[in-house]
């Protein structure tokens, strides 16, 4: 009943949009906290270990999961109804993998 | 009385059908102040055989067309049977009917480019005058009908049973009628002002059938238990395109569509060949009853496929052709595991429709005061035939003239009386009987019915087969009665509820085969091999039937030619 | 108020459109910013070096703790048994603290 | 052809157990006569519904192996798993016993969605013309063919998350009812589905079009919804 892909991405979207609730408030404790520019430089070359860049890496992820998928809702929800629609799920897919694998470079390299 | 459920209520409809339902809408706009309860056998709006209306709705509106020609139409099919001002009322009826549905209701009926209703052609008609909605017509007309009753608060007894219609305690009308609320197991007697009996006949009792499963001629067999009166029971018709899959399948007798014949599609015996030409210069294209009685005439001869039937192909024509045309009856097919593009279905005739029915008046009341029916339990607007698309004309039209009537005779003489308690309590222990017997094989007694009414009245009957059937059908009512259930509970026993419809069909079956030994001429759906030949039309006879004492007495009367007489037209 | 939840449907898709070109410019911004390591200088940089980006983060912000806080709130309703007064207020707190949190943040930046 | 297949039946009403039974198989059968023949031959106690046996009534509806499906119409072929089918009542749904459900629920709220016809007063005599291409017409008739067979409203998790919610069937329903020319009351249909469990409360799963059997799409309907119950508050007509 849940296997097809409209559920599937209906529970990565909001599994996703959770997680990113949750760690918003995280993130900007972090960003607030470094009041003063050494304060947050230790908090990059903490944040640098490749364990951590990896947690990271997952949130941008994340975010270019809910992102793309949340677009894919507002398309269906606010524009015209297409048959295409099903679609746009690989694009959004495809597009947040982009992504993710663009900073996973990047940062690593 | 003890364990008995007691109920009020102005007006009463049994059944929601197309009949049902107009009914008690008509009712309720005649008088919104009047209690309204539509008791069913299934759920309210999805029972019964109008939502499986797939065809269409005949109304005299196309340009070109008039009430005439709809009328000789409906005559000319009837075979001079039809009780003419009934049929008069119909087509006249069909044109308000509707545009009641389409602005009132909210039927939204197939259209043409220019966006005016379409008509489309239907066999036996000289004008294309068959409204519809795709080939899904009665879904239509019953969701759009069902939700206006749901919005008016017309009270919903669903899945209660009629058992028995119970007259007052002198005897001298209708007092109301004992239900069994199906869920519980419950009996219910329900008093009512006036009741509406529209449980839509419905010939269930041969071996292949089209109708729904709920409809079981519990309407006809109460009607005559009440002493009321049925005409032409003997005209049964045969649709000639009915799957069959085998004997354990419900798919088996569920009609192909009629089209598949018009498109081109050919009928073959067991061995692949084409037979029709044997029996019409028409071929697969002749009337429903000829091709009908071709088929059987061909299975009688063991020319048959694996199940027993005959086979239509559409695999000599256009696949695209076909799969578009007839997409619903394709992925039908498909579903069960048949290819209808380009293979063979296994097809026989299958019992459609009784034309025969209650005698009622043309405000739908019936012989006993405050009893009213409508739709396919009553007799007299087909004669002995009905034509693709007059049968929800005649179950709509009716039901809302029976709604209007009852409202208004609710007012005027309606009261709610003391019911004969001793008739509850005979109703009440018959119904009960099964659980005082030694459980029994209830499958194989069914299995008997079907068996012997397609083989001995069925079709194609004689003198030989009718006396033969009638005895058989005696001897089953017999043993029904000793045929026990065992009492595993009585909240929505369905075996129960099998045993129940087996006593109605049982009786009505044996209505059937009286009429039939009685009417010695072949007309319309009814064809005698020791009298071939019909009749002279101008002396054309009804049939009645009554039961008295337990043994079933047949009159006939001579039709009365109202408006027209054979020979004449009035179109 | 009448037809709550429609409000918080047209604000919770409000916020996501206002959110999604700023979540794709966050992301461009990260993508252009990770390769060879970050540092406080470098962000600081350039967040301070235009008022149009203290602006866009604090709209990211607001549009975040609507859409965050009301996109809880349902998922709440429907997968737990918690629902009702305590939940809204709690939510609300929920989207006041990511306020809070989100402007002291682009107070740091700016 | 001739072999056996494990059928297991849901029995009792909201609590209950599943029961099994050995039914023989046929070339021809669908769950529906894999229910029958339980009931005719092996336990006559067993409770089920259907009517039409060809797709039509939608009364038959049962979840078979965990998904809901209209049992006339569907081939045992398709469904049997291994040699067992599992039959139980539909979800999201009140069980009276066995395998019937109370559909009630499921109609109500059609009705709570304004789902029926009003009127204009307009409405002449006539029979409205309506060309078959023009585009809301073609929007109505898309989803018009609903058979009321609650396979959606079962298939839906928003239902069973929120039993309130008005549910794909019943904003189907007023989806072509808002684009019935013909149709009185379109600002009545609208407020109707603008309820709080209204057409927002839906997040576009689409197991309602997945599962739909006569192949309806209540998804799309909902989303026109979305979008003029939308424009309609923000123009403040609602
Ligand atoms: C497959 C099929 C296709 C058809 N196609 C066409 C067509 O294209 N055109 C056409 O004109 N006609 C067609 N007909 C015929 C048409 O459907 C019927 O003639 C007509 O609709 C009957 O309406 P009704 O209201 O009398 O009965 P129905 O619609 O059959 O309703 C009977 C109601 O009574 C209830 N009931 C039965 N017994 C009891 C009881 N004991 N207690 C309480 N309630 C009970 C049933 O549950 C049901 O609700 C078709 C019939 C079938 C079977
Ligand atoms: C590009 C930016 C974003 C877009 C386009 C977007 C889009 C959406 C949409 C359309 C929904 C509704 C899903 C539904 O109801 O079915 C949603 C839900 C949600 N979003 Fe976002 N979102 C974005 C960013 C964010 C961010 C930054 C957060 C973190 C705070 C977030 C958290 C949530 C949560 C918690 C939900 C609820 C999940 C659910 O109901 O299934 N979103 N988002
Ligand atoms: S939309 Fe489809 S699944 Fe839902 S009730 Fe109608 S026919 Fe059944
Ligand atoms: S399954 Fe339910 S969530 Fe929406 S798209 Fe269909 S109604
Ligand atoms: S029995 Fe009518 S839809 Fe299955």
């Amino acid at each position: 009943m849940r296997k097809h892909r409209s559920y599937r991405a209906f529970l990565v979207h909001r599994i996703s949009g959770v997680a990113l609730a949750l760690f918003l408030p995280v993130h900007l404790v972090v960003l607030g906290l470094a009041v003063e520019a050494a304060a947050l430089d230790r908090f990059l070359v903490w944040s640098a270990q490749p364990l951590v860049k990896a947690a990271e890496a997952g949130l941008v992820v994340l975010l270019a999961i809910h992102a793309f998928g949340g677009l894919r809702l507002l398309a269906i929800e606010l524009l015209p109804w297409s048959d295409r629609q099903k679609d746009w799920i690989g694009w959004a897919a495809a597009a947040a993998l982009a992504v993710g694998a663009g900073f996973i470079l990047r940062s690593f390299a | 009385m003890t364990g008995i459920e007691r109920h009020q209520t102005d007006l009463l409809i049994l059944g929601s059908g197309g009949a049902g339902l107009l009914a008690a809408l008509h009712a309720h706009d005649k008088d919104p102040s009047l209690d309204i309860t539509v008791a069913v056998k299934g759920l309210l709006g999805k029972s019964g055989c109008t939502r499986m209306v797939q065809g269409g709705y005949n109304v005299a509106l196309a340009p070109g067309d008039s009430l005439e020609r709809h009328f000789m139409d409906t005559i000319e099919g009837g075979k001079w049977l039809n009780h003419q001002d009934l049929a008069w009322r119909l087509v006249e009826g069909a044109v308000e009917r509707i545009v009641e549905l389409e602005n009132r209701w909210g039927c939204f009926f197939d259209r043409n480019p220019d966006g005016r209703l379409h008509f489309k052609a239907f066999a036996g008609q000289t004008v294309d005058r068959t409204v519809h909605k795709g080939d899904l017509t009665g879904i239509e007309i019953i969701n759009r009908l069902a939700e206006q009753v749901w919005a008016r608060g017309i009270e919903r007894m669903e899945e209660h049973r009629a058992l028995a219609l119970i007259p007052s305690r002198d005897g001298q009308r209708l007092a109301g009628v004992l239900m069994l609320d199906i869920r519980t197991g419950a009996f219910r007697f329900v008093a009512a002002k006036a009741v509406l009996l529209a449980t839509g006949g419905g010939p269930t009792m041969y071996l292949y059938h089209t109708p729904s499963g709920d409809k079981s001629c519990d309407g006809l067999a109460m009607a005559l238990r009440a002493g009321l009166k049925l005409r032409d029971m003997e005209m049964v018709q045969f649709h000639p395109t009915g799957l069959i899959a085998g004997v354990d399948t419900r798919i088996t007798g569920t009609i192909i569509e009629e089209g598949l014949r018009g498109a081109g599609g050919h009928i073959l015996d067991g061995s692949g060949e084409r037979f029709m030409h044997k029996y019409d210069p028409r071929n697969e294209r002749a009337t429903r009853d000829v091709v009908s009685r071709g088929m059987y005439d061909q299975m009688k001869a063991g020319r048959t496929g694996p199940n027993g039937g005959v086979f239509i192909t559409m695999a000599h024509l256009d696949p695209e052709m076909v799969r578009r045309q007839f997409k619903g009856m394709v992925t039908r097919c498909a579903d069960v595991g048949f290819d209808l593009v380009s293979g063979r279905v296994e097809v026989v005739p299958t019992a459609h429709y009784m034309m025969g029915g209650v005698v009622y008046g043309l405000d739908c009341r019936t012989s006993l005061p405050a009893l009213f029916a409508a739709g396919e339990d009553t007799g007299g607007v087909h004669g002995a035939n009905r034509l693709g698309g007059n049968g929800v004309a005649n179950s709509t039209v009716f039901g809302g003239i029976a709604g209007e009537a009852m409202a208004v005779f609710a007012r005027a003489e309606g009261a709610i009386v003391a019911p004969d308690d001793a008739a509850i309590e005979a109703a009440v222990s018959d119904a009960l009987r099964p659980f005082s017997r030694k459980p029994g094989d209830l499958n194989q007694l069914r299995e008997r019915l079907y068996r012997l009414m397609w083989d001995d009245v069925g079709i194609i009957r004689s003198e030989e087969s009718l006396v033969r059937g009638r005895k058989a059908l005696e001897d089953l009512a017999e043993e029904l009665g000793e045929t026990g259930l065992a009492d595993t509970g009585r909240a929505f026993n369905l075996t129960w509820a099998d045993w129940l419809s087996l006593d109605s069909l049982i009786l009505t079956s044996r209505a059937i085969a009286a009429a039939a030994l009685r009417r010695d001429d072949s007309r319309g759906a009814h064809y005698r091999s020791d009298f071939p030949e019909t009749g002279p039309l101008d002396r054309s006879e009804n049939t009645f039937v009554t039961l008295q004492g337990g043994s079933i007495a047949v009159t006939t009367e001579p039709v009365a030619f109202t408006r027209v007489r054979p020979g004449e037209s009035l179109a | 108020m009448k037809r709550l939840e429609l409000w918080l449907y047209i604000a919770q898709r409000g916020s996501a459109l206002v959110l999604a070109p700023l979540v794709l410019l966050h992301l461009g911004v990260i993508l252009y910013a990770v390769s060879g390591g970050l540092t406080a200088a470098e962000i600081l940089g350039r967040t301070r070096s235009s008022a149009l980006w203290p602006a866009m983060y604090a709209l990211f912000a607001v549009a975040a703790a609507v859409h965050g806080a009301i996109g809880l709130r349902v998922v709440i309703r429907e997968w737990t048994a918690w629902q009702g007064r305590s939940l809204d207020l709690s939510t609300l707190a929920f989207a006041l603290l990511l306020l809070l949190l989100g402007l002291r943040a682009v107070q740091v930046i700016a | 052809m001739t072999g056996t297949l494990k059928v297991e039946i849901w029995r009792g009403a909201e609590e209950g157990h599943f029961e099994a039974f050995e039914v023989p198989t046929q070339p021809s059968q669908t769950v529906l006569d894999l229910v029958t023949y339980v009931q005719r031959k092996l336990d006559p106690s067993l409770a089920y519904r259907f009517a039409c046996r060809v797709g039509v009534c939608g009364s038959c509806a049962m979840m078979v192996n965990g998904t809901p499906r209209w049992t006339c119409r569907t081939h045992v072929n398709k469904v049997a798993a291994e040699g067992k089918v599992r039959i139980a009542p539909l979800r999201n749904l009140p069980v009276i016993k066995d395998l019937a459900t109370d559909m009630a629920p499921f109609f109500d709220r059609m009705q709570e969605a304004k789902g029926r016809f009003v009127p204009s007063e307009a409405a002449a005599k006539d029979v409205a013309v309506v060309p078959p291409d023009d585009p809301k017409r073609k929007e109505a008739a898309a989803g018009i063919e609903c058979i009321g067979c609650a396979v959606c409203h079962s298939a839906c998790d928003v239902v069973a998350w929120r039993p309130d919610y008005l549910g794909p069937a019943a904003l189907n329903r007023a989806w072509t009812l808002v684009n019935d020319v013909r149709d009185g009351d379109r600002q009545g249909h609208l407020a109707a589905v603008a309820v709080d469990a209204g057409c927002h409360a839906c997040h576009s799963h689409q197991s309602c079009a997945e599962h739909c059997p006569v192949g309806l799409n209540p998804s799309r309907s909902i989303a026109g919804l979305k979008q003029l119950v939308l424009w309609a508050a923000v123009r403040g007509e609602l």
